[in-house]
């Protein structure tokens, strides 16, 4: 199992019920990650979108994690 | 409007914005056009009265996800200057939320870049709000059945 | 910056444009977005340094042009409120020579309407620009062979 | 003949040498007063456009002048 620390922001926040999480995932991908949230968590499926972020840029599913990267769930924006 | 060099901006503040001081940034002496936007809080969303909203930014990803806004925009049009600044925290009906301004040597591409930076902005840019009304909350475009606020 | 009562204005003036108050006047409660444009003098033209500008107008008739601008791009988007604002006299590189601000309720239809105000008042508002270089000054656009200036 | 008084702006004034001239035209359009115009100053030909305003509005070359009526010439405009 690999250990991950994930940030929350905006509606995840409230779904996670804080800031930050610490998951268990299967695999070293983002889809493992995701996979594990959704099922942590089955309320982010819901959302309209969710990306991941890796390291303050957006991550494609395929892309590899580090347990030391940082994390984050971003939802819709909403800025403007 | 000129009188400092030019020193570009990109700001996530929870201070209340100097939109001034934001288009004096953004200004160039070779510039003949400065576009600026500036989104404000409305009263109103959905025939709902806001009583405040609540803005939210991952602001390391913010800043850099509008410097790469930037970037794209300075291959497409001949930006001069540039300034961005978004508020968080707790805004009330009529408060500046963000600010965008570009100087270019004419103004049809001054106009395109401002533009394409608040559309990317809104795209891209991890920033979130929440709408408080007088009976409940709701942060923006989260769900499906919530309609896109723009 | 919406502390006051919806106020338009239309300016044409020989004093320092305070693009500040542009903004607002032009602002308004019920809107989302405002968009501004600054034009501002250059310090190059054709190649050749601009020592300063003279801009002349036909000031009755000028505002009667600028308001009936206003009254066809009222028709075309929703203005909640606008302000425009035009310097006339010697106008040195950086200056501030033009603004035009709108208030709509949401952020395109405020690029596009500021767009178009100042699209038709470079075409209609009878305004008149005499650049002043180092050897020599020419009304823009006058004649056929003078590049037409943006 | 017809008596009008016409306030120049732009590069007309120089061409008139004057903010203001006063012309005699053979009939009462904007045409007639745009012949006796480019009669007496016929640098204003070489204009690129030049419009006629009658009382602070842009003019067709068929409308009617009356003596009373404030008449300016609209070289191409550059504002902005």
């Amino acid at each position: 199992m690999n250990t991950f620390r994930v940030k929350a922001f905006g509606v995840t926040k409230d779904i996670l019920g804080g800031k930050e999480t610490v998951v268990e995932a299967s695999g070293k991908t983002v889809a493992d990650l995701r996979s594990a949230l959704t099922e942590k968590y089955p309320k982010l499926v819901g959302l309209r979108s969710l990306f991941i972020a890796v390291n303050n840029s957006y991550a494609d599913d395929t892309a590899l994690l580090q347990e030391s990267d940082e994390i984050a769930l971003i939802p819709p924006v909403s800025g403007g | 409007m000129f009188n400092q060099p030019l020193e570009n901006m990109i700001k996530i503040t929870d201070k209340p914005i100097d939109v001034q001081k934001v288009i004096e940034t953004a200004s160039s002496l070779n510039a003949g056009a400065v576009n600026v936007f500036v989104g404000t809080v409305r009263n109103n969303a959905h025939g709902k009265n806001v009583v405040w909203l609540e803005y939210e930014a991952y602001e390391t990803m913010a800043v850099g996800e509008i410097r790469k806004i930037i970037d794209d925009a300075s291959h497409r049009w001949p930006l001069l200057g540039w300034a961005v600044s978004h508020r968080i925290g707790t805004l009330k009906p009529g408060e500046v939320a963000v600010a965008v301004a570009v100087s270019t040597p004419h103004r049809r591409e001054s106009f395109d870049a401002c533009e394409y930076i608040m559309d990317t902005l809104k795209e891209k840019v991890p920033i979130w709000k929440k709408e408080v009304f007088e009976d409940g909350e709701e942060w923006i475009s989260a769900r499906p059945e919530v309609a896109v606020n723009s």
